[in-house]
This record gives structure tokens, sequence and C-alpha cells, in this order.
């Protein structure tokens, strides 16, 4: 599938690493022996329960098998068992770095079923909650990868954001982190009278320290560099065949963004760029992510500026009971393309639902990327996927 | 760039493909809604139309693949995207109860997991996978497919390991 | 590389300066924070403005409320009308997903500011609010069926079940 | 009476005995002191207060650790190697704490004046490197394995810039005895050796942090990928002497720093001679060492093994090596300027 070449090449080895330790001939004659090292599901770094199973000769890689399902709880089948609006709490479940996203994603898949009407203020809400909780993922996903390069402040930099956000979602929603905010229709209820200026101010203060806690402290520093550099280098062909969406996508080149390419919800009236790279690295990914934290703010600063008035709950049935046929949702994720594809057979429980979550995806890179890197480098690589346990496990 | 994502105005591209399929192929429906391209076809020329959608008409990406069980028959949904506004979903629905579908791997090496998911979870076998393995669930000592309506689940209370 | 450790230094000296800056934790226990209006704490149940409509008991996605309902004449008009013997709210299940909160007709059920919830065993999580307790660990009602007509609902029907002995959580 | 006293403390078997005490005794306290601080550093880098509840304010943390590490089972994995196992710990622990015999406190206060005492700190912290591979070979698990080959190359490594950056205060000083290193920086902060042998200081410095395995050069221990490198099975009191260890040899590294390059315990200025309360100079250099260490342990990321061995062979033995070159022909060619 992908050209082999690229694949075997080792660095420590003067390349053909795995010709040399997968012929059977050369590897008695040579009395190469490889380890088994089991990364996972309780490993210190490893995001969520994921487990690696790594062959390595000597640090380099040569074999790399995820497996998944520590964290599986069939989401799907959950779903099947529970009325539509039941639903929504169990989808902030899924990718808990991105609850409001994934209860949006489904939302407009069940409102895509029924041909529901949302008011322009619930979808400018909806706008507004998926930015703050973009910044809200964004930034621990860079604290992560530095703390698993081994630097541990910025991850605590990055939470004393997150908790400053999430104290607007507690405000706004009512919880912390399973919000169960956007409905079917709408959002559950209206911002507080003082949250906008509150918003406000929160991201003027972010855009005060973030240039400090997130890039000068990390983007300079020659270590982070040259852990980064060139290390998980994929294509744009690659990243395309991969199936990758989302930040992995957008550092090799590939200008896709579902909030541009397939719009929805209120992001036609708001501008924002389209952060691309085109190294295709770890650091490229981490200056994506980078760039697209200043364009949340942007688009969190126009939304505030913009805000129409109105209801914030459509015209919306009190029983839920959509007709016969197919919904789909996809919204941009933190971490790519969330879509979900919900079937309905007329009654009021789904009859199917099914996630396409990013994480899963974009996990497959792994598997075709790493052999040939050193041990360490298997760090900044997840770093670029930055996958969330609850999103791949379903 | 090097990869040629499609340019210009979405005005008629959605046509265009359609046209570029009934062309090429027998389709047993085809419509075109908004932006969406729908396909009806039969299974065993799924892998034929996406090759088409892929080689000739350069849409790059599939999104995913949605197994549902109709009791009977499994409707299987393949959304393709050309990552510029326009979405391709490809149906087909295989008979029986024991499924099995021509894999799309070698077009799309993303459908990898997408497959192995849908063989863990409905049973649906991926005919020339390269590593047609469970994802999720447990790899021997477990012959149940979990989505399949069969698989019934309790809801009821439990309170195992209750003191 | 001519200018390296340039960001070496920066970085220490961003670190030196969030040395000296105002520390951000707060002493949990001692120190609570004043929760915002919306927060959803654990729940709680005002049992005289209840009318043991039993629809929270339905819309619970996990099964964390049930409810014992009997026709009791309890406003002396001589018309038996519906009234929660027992009501328990089982937390060790609750999601705190408000789903409850939402469809109650009379705003007898709310959130409280309370989130402390723990306890060494499940069943004492089980809160009861009836004069009389009712068992947690009983489905008040079978699972979703799979055959549902689209139209016709079920009558809600009397719960009589059997008050189990064992449960002294109160 | 009291001379008495002190004429029995010169004899053998009590000095002996008074300088094993007084050598554990800091060696411990320093590991304690330490691993406080350090956390208190971390916390307050991280906008945290560290640890703050045991009384008072959070001091004797320490001592409400070790009582926890006491009260551990002492685990050991199926299929070690029990002697090498176990005997690891204390391979690593002595060398930190049989260094502090050579290293001037105060004037007169140094417990053995050897005069070939730089070569003793050489060849002592080389015997580091032997519980690394111990610890990793007798706790039969992968991880282990792959922390103690990186720890045996990382520490043989960076033997080499670390004797090179020494040799050139030899060169200065005449001497291998820390005591006549420390008499040559008298006089003035001006006359400290670390202004001429800046580059050998850097490179003394950076080797320093890669024989104590710390960050950015604690690959050994790795935990992002190897969790824990060469200690990852070690549990209780072996775990905590592994760690007391490493603060111990990071203290001393400090120390030795101070003692070579920054005149020991000689007063900044000459008015500030406090006698044989000169220690209290040597605390608060040794200190400030020490803070910077836990400092650039909460900055800084971690490299990788190539790139350490990079920076190990192709940055800093050239960098002495050149450097020995220069010191060296200075003084051949101003011999009465360095005295």
């Amino acid at each position: 599938m992908l050209e082999k070449e690229r694949v075997v090449e080792s660095a420590a080895l003067g390349g053909r690493a795995t010709d040399r330790l997968t012929n059977p001939y050369v590897r008695d004659e040579f009395g190469l022996e490889t380890i088994d090292l089991n990364v996972g599901p309780q490993h210190p770094a490893m995001h969520g329960l994921l487990r690696l199973i790594v062959e390595l000769d000597g640090e380099t890689i040569v074999r790399c098998d995820p497996v998944m399902g520590y964290l599986h709880r069939c989401q799907e089948k959950i779903a099947e068992n529970r009325m539509y609006p039941a639903v929504i709490p169990m989808t902030d479940r899924l990718d808990y770095f991105a609850n409001m996203h994934m209860e949006h994603g489904y939302c407009l898949a069940v409102e895509d079923l029924m041909g529901l009407e949302i008011p322009p203020r619930a979808d400018a809400i909806r706008v507004l909650m998926c930015e703050l909780m973009r910044l809200a993922s964004h930034m621990p996903s860079i604290g992560f990868l530095m703390l698993e390069l081994g630097a541990f402040t910025p991850i605590l930099y990055a939470f004393r954001e997150r908790e400053r956000i999430q104290n607007i979602f507690e405000a706004v929603t009512g919880a912390r982190m399973m919000f169960h905010y956007i409905r079917i229709g709408g959002v559950k209820a209206d911002l507080p009278v003082d949250i906008p200026e509150k918003i406000w101010e929160y991201v003027e203060s972010l855009e005060a320290n973030f240039e400090r806690d997130f890039v000068d402290l990390i983007q300079g520093n020659e270590i982070f560099q040259t852990r980064t550099r060139g290390i998980g280098k994929v294509t744009q062909k690659e990243a395309i065949e991969m199936g990758l969406t989302g930040p992995p996508l957008r550092c090799t080149g590939v200008d896709f963004d579902v909030r541009v390419d397939y719009p929805y919800s209120w992001y036609p009236n708001v501008t924002f760029d389209v952060i691309t790279d085109t190294e295709g690295d770890a650091e490229a990914a981490y200056r994506v992510r980078i760039g697209e934290i200043k364009q949340s703010i942007k688009i969190v600063k126009q939304v505030l500026e913009k805000m129409p008035e109105g209801a914030v709950m459509g015209d919306v049935p009190r029983r839920i009971r959509p007709p016969e046929g197919e919904g789909f949702g996809k919204v941009e994720s933190p971490r790519g393309e969330f879509a979900v594809h919900v079937v309905s057979d007329g009654s009021d429980v789904p009859y199917r639902v099914h996630y396409r979550d990013p994480s899963f995806v974009n996990m497959q890179f792994l598997q075709e990327i790493l052999p040939g890197h050193y041990l360490p480098d298997l760090m900044p690589i997840m770093g670029i996927v930055d996958p969330v346990s609850g999103g791949w496990d379903k | 760039m090097d990869v040629a994502l499609p340019q210009g105005d979405l005005e008629g591209r959605p046509e265009r493909y359609l046209e570029g399929f009934q062309s090429r192929h027998g389709l047993e429906e085809a419509e075109v809604e908004g932006n969406v391209v729908r396909l009806v076809v039969e299974p065993r020329i799924v892998p034929a139309v996406l090759t088409t959608a892929r080689e000739a008409l350069g849409i790059m990406h599939l999104s995913f693949i949605t197994v549902v069980d109709r009791e009977g028959s499994f409707g299987l949904t393949y959304e393709l995207l050309d990552l510029r506004g326009v979405t391709v979903r490809v149906k087909t629905t295989i008979e029986g109860e024991e499924p099995v579908i021509d894999t799309v791997t070698s077009i799309y090496p993303t459908a990898n997991w997408h497959e192995r998911e849908a063989y863990d979870m409905f049973g649906v076998a991926f005919k020339g996978h390269p590593d047609l393995r469970r994802v999720y669930m447990w790899q021997d000592h477990f012959d149940h497919h979990p989505l399949l309506k069969s698989f019934e689940i309790s809801t009821k209370r439990t309170f195992e390991g209750l003191r | 590389m001519p200018q390296v450790g340039q960001g070496v230094l920066k970085g220490m000296g961003i670190t030196l300066k969030h040395l000296f800056e105002k520390k951000i934790t707060r002493q949990y226990p001692e120190y609570k924070r004043e929760l915002p209006e919306r927060s959803r704490g654990l729940l709680t149940v005002d049992m005289d403005r209840c009318i043991a409509c039993l629809q929270c008991m339905r819309v619970c996605p996990d099964h964390c409320i049930s409810i014992e309902m009997q026709k009791r004449d309890i406003d002396g008009s001589g018309k038996p009308k519906p009234y929660a013997v027992g009501f328990v709210i089982d937390d060790s299940r609750c999601m705190y997903c408000s789903l409850c909160v939402e469809v109650c007709p009379v705003n007898c059920i709310y959130h409280t500011e309370e989130f402390e919830a723990q306890a060494y065993n499940r069943l004492e999580l089980a809160r009861q609010f009836g004069e009389r307790p009712v068992d947690p660990t009983v489905d008040p009602k079978p699972a979703i069926k799979k055959k549902k007509k689209a139209t016709a609902k079920k009558a809600p029907r009397t719960v009589e079940r059997p008050v189990s002995e064992k449960d002294d959580a109160a | 009476m009291i001379d008495t006293l002190l004429g029995y403390y010169n004899q053998e078997p009590f000095r002996f005995l008074t300088a094993f005490g007084a050598i554990l005794f800091l060696a411990l306290n320093l590991a304690a002191i330490l691993t406080m601080s350090e956390r208190k550093v971390a916390g307050y880098i991280q906008g945290r207060f560290g640890p703050n509840r045991v009384w008072p304010r959070g001091l004797l943390q320490p001592a409400a650790d070790v009582v926890k590490l006491f009260t551990k089972e002492n685990l050991s994995p199926r299929g070690s190697d029990l002697w090498i196992f176990l005997g690891a710990p204390i391979a690593m622990f002595i060398p930190a704490a049989t260094i502090w015999l050579v290293v001037p406190f105060a004037p007169g206060l140094v417990i053995a004046d050897l005069n070939i005492a730089i070569l003793f700190f050489i060849s002592i912290t080389s015997i580091g490197a032997l519980g690394v591979i111990m610890a990793g070979y007798g706790s039969r698990s992968n991880f282990s394995l792959l922390g103690a080959l990186r720890g045996a190359g990382q520490l043989i490594s960076y033997e080499v810039p670390l004797i090179l950056s020494l040799l050139g205060i030899t060169i200065l000083s005449g001497s291998m005895s820390l005591v006549d290193v420390v008499d040559a920086q008298a006089g003035g902060f001006w006359n400290w050796y670390v202004w001429f042998q800046l580059p050998m200081f850097i490179a003394f410095y950076v080797a320093g942090i890669a024989e104590v395995k710390r960050i950015p050069f604690d690959l050994p221990e790795g935990e992002s990928e190897i969790v824990g490198g060469f200690m990852v099975e070690y549990s209780g009191m072996t775990w905590a002497l592994i760690q007391a260890s490493e603060f111990a040899l990071m203290g001393l590294m400090s120390a030795v720093g101070v003692t070579l390059f920054f005149g020991g315990w000689q007063p900044p200025l000459e008015f500030l001679d406090l006698g044989i309360f000169n220690w209290i100079w040597f605390g608060l250099k040794t200190a400030l060492i020490m803070f910077t260490f836990l400092w650039i342990r909460w900055t800084l990321p971690r490299l990788r093994m190539d790139q350490l061995m990079d920076l190990g062979w192709k940055v800093l033995v050239p960098l002495t090596i050149l450097w020995l070159f220069v010191t060296a022909g200075v003084v051949l060619v101003f011999p009465s300027f360095f005295g």
C-alpha cells in the first residue's frame, strides 16, 4: 500500500532494517534478535488505554501493532437502546477532550434526519462553544506532546488555561466536562447574561500570555526542535491515503477543513484561515495547532461581536421520533473529521448510530509510520495524532 | 500541493461525478441531492465503483464505512469525500446472514481499520483484506458480533460487586 | 547553529518568571469555589410537590430513579390521585444529564450544589426520599422493547412491587 | 578534658566512625532536602504550591515519605537475579556518598585531604554506571534492560568530557588536591577559575547533569517511553535508595563544581571571610548550582539517545580538548601570571 522503501529506512542500521530482520535466513545467520515491548495499556505516557506491541531492534522500531478495545463501551450499541435525546449525554463520553463537537455532530445528524431548522442564535452559541472547546483541547494536546518529550511544565500551563475555559463551560452548561448542552434542535439554554463579557475577558487574557507560555517556551527550544523536526514525516499523498484529517493532514499542506469545505452550523458567517504547514512532521503539527488556537480566538471574538438575537431552541416536538431514513452529521473536531451516521426506523430509538472518530482513523498512521523510527520518536509521533482513548474505543 | 484536489466552483461538480459513475457502471439507483451524490449499487461492483471514484474522478478520501444490520440483509454505506464540498455515498445491500464483500483496501488504504471494525462488530467478511482481525473485541474465545441485532444486551440493573 | 542555546535560555527565563508569579492552586477541602447557578450536582426531590407522573423515571437513561406509586386520596377530595410512596435516586448510576429535571412538569426534582457523593457501599448512594424505602436494585421498568410501535404508547402502569426487606439504607 | 577527647578523636577508629556517620548523615539529608526542594521548585514554576500539608508548611514531607517507603513491601520480579537486583541500589549509593570524603567544606574542615582527590572523584563516579547496569540486568524486564543499556552508554560517554573538563583546573592549580584548588582561588571572586575556564565549566555542568541522569539527559529513566528505565521494578526502600543516591550525586556534582570553579568555601570578597563559618558560602554556592539543576529539570524536554551521543562526542569532547590546549598554552607562555 505505501511505499515500502521509506518504511524500511532506518538511520541506525543504515537502512533496510526490516529487510534484515524479516528475512529468516539473514536473521538466523547473523543471530539478529528483536525484543517485543508492550507499550501500554497502562503506560505513563500513553494517551489513554492504548496498547502498542512494538518490536524493537536495539532502539529502532521494526514493527508496531496497536491493540485497542481497552475502553470499548460499544457506544453504538448503547445508542441503539436509548431514545434520541438520551444518546447525547453518551456522545459526551466519546472524545472526552472535545465533548461539544461530539454532541454537535450527533445533533446535526438527527436534525438532518428530521429536517429541523435551527435558530441562528443557537447555531452561533454552538459555534462559540465548539471553538472554546477546540481551545480547551488543543492546548492540552500541546502540553501532552511536551510531557511526553520530558518537559513537565507546559502541561500544567495548558491545564490552567483549560480550567478557566471549563469554568466558563460550567457557568453556561452546568457541568465541567460532560456538558449535555447542545440538544436536538438548538441548545439547552441561552447564555447567562454576564457570560459573553467573561468569555471576552478570558480570550483577551489568553491572548496576553499565550505567546509566552505556549510559543516562546516551546517553539524556539533547540531540544524540542531536534526531537520533533523531521519526525513522523508524511507526504500529502500518504496522508490522504491513510485517511488522516485534522491537524495531521493539514500539517502536510492539504488545506482540508470540514468547517470550510463542508460548511455547517454558523461557520459560513465567520471568517478564519485554514492553517496549513508544509513539513508534515511533528513540529509542523505543533505549529498547526498553535495557529488553530489563534484562529479559534478570532472566531470566538467574531461570534461574540455578531451574536444574533432570538430563540435558542427550534420547533422540536416533545417526543423526538424521526421519520424513517438516514441522517448524516459531520463536524471538524480538534482531531479531525468527526462524522455521525444515524439510521432511523421510525421509532423513538435510533436503529443504528455510527460514529466516525478521527482518533480511530488517524491512528492507522502509527502502524505505517513507526517502523524505522527510534523508540523515543514514538512520543512526538503520538503527538501528531493526539488520539483520545474515548474516541478511538467508542 | 502535490495532490490534485478538485478546483473551482461546486456548481455542476456532483452532476459530473454522477455522470462519471453512470457512464462506467450499471447503477441500481443514482441521484444528486444538493452536494451529495447517492449511489445504490450491487455489492459485487463496489470495488469497481470505488476505483472509478478514486482513479477517474479523483475523489481522494474515504470517510467511513457504515454497516446496518437489517435482520436478514446488511446495508453498507461508503462515504467518500472529494475534500472540496461534494460527498459521494455508495450504498449496497448484502443479502444473507453471513455477508461477504470484496475489500477496498487496495483502493483506499484507510479502509483497513474501517473494515476491521465492520468485521468485528457485524461479522462482515471482507474478501482480500490484508489483516482481517478484530479491532475492539477479544481476538479469541469470543464468537459474537456485538452490533448485530441478534446480540441482545441487558439494560437491566445489575449490582455486581455490591458489598 | 549560530544562535544555539537562545531558545533554551528564553524558555528558562519564562519558567523563572513563573516561579515568582501568583499561584493558582486552591486548597480544595478548605477552600470551596462558588458554584455557578446552573451547576448540576446531586439530584434531590421535593416530595410535597411530586405528582408521581413517573416521567423522570421513564426518561432516565441510566434507570437511576425508582418510584413506588399508589393511588391515594391526598387532598381530601374523595378522588384518589397518584402519590409517590417511595422515591429513590441511585447516585451510583446517575450521570447528571438533567433529563429528569427538564421533563418534570412541577419542577419538583432538581439539582443541588452538592457534588461530593462518596460512600463505602454502593447502596449507601441510593438516597430515599419517600415515606417507604424502595429497593434500588430492582429494575423499575423493562428495557426498551425491540418491537416498538411508532404511535401507540403504553399506558403508565401502576408499579406494584414488593418492598425489599433488606433495604435499610435511608 | 576536651584535649583528651580530641586526642581520642584523632585516633583511627573514632575518626573513621565519625567520618562514616557524617557522610551518611550528609548524603541522606541532602537527598531529603533535595526531594523536598525539587517538588517545591516544580510546584512554584508550574503555578502550584508543591507539598504543603505536612507540618510545618510541608517541610516534613520527606520524613513522611520515608515512613511511607519503609512500610512498603520490597518487591522483586519473578526470575530476577536477586543478589544483583538488591545489590544495585547499594552500588549506586556508595559512590554518591563516598566522594564527600574529599570535599572541603570550610578551611580545615575536610575529612580526608587526599592529594589525588580529583582522580578519586573521577574513579568513584565511574562506579555509578555499574549500579545502573546491575539494576537493569537484575530486574529481568525489557524496560529495565533498555534503560540500563542507555544508562551505560550515556554514563561512560560523558565520563570523557567530565574528566577532560577537570584537567584545566589541574594545570592551573598544579595540584590534584581539592584543598589546594580551593586555596589557589583565594582573594575575591575574580580569582575563581570559572572565568578563565568558562567553556570547561559548561562542559563540566552538562556532563554533570548527564552523570546524575537528569532532564534533559534522563534517558536511562525516560519515563515516557521506557517508563522508569533501570528502576522500573524497584519499590519501597530499594527504590528510595536509588532516588537518594541520585539526589546525593546531584548535590555532590554541585559541590564539586563549586569547589573547582567557584572557589569552594572562599568568600566572594575578602572582607566577607567568616573563618570556620565559611561553609555558609560553600552551602550558598552549592544551593545555587543545585537550583539551576532543578530549574533546568522543569523547563526542558529530553534528548534522544543519538542526539545525546552527538552532543557528548561531537561538541563537548572537542570543546574541552581545545580549551585544554588553550589553558596549557597560556600557562606555558605566562607562567608567572598563574603562579
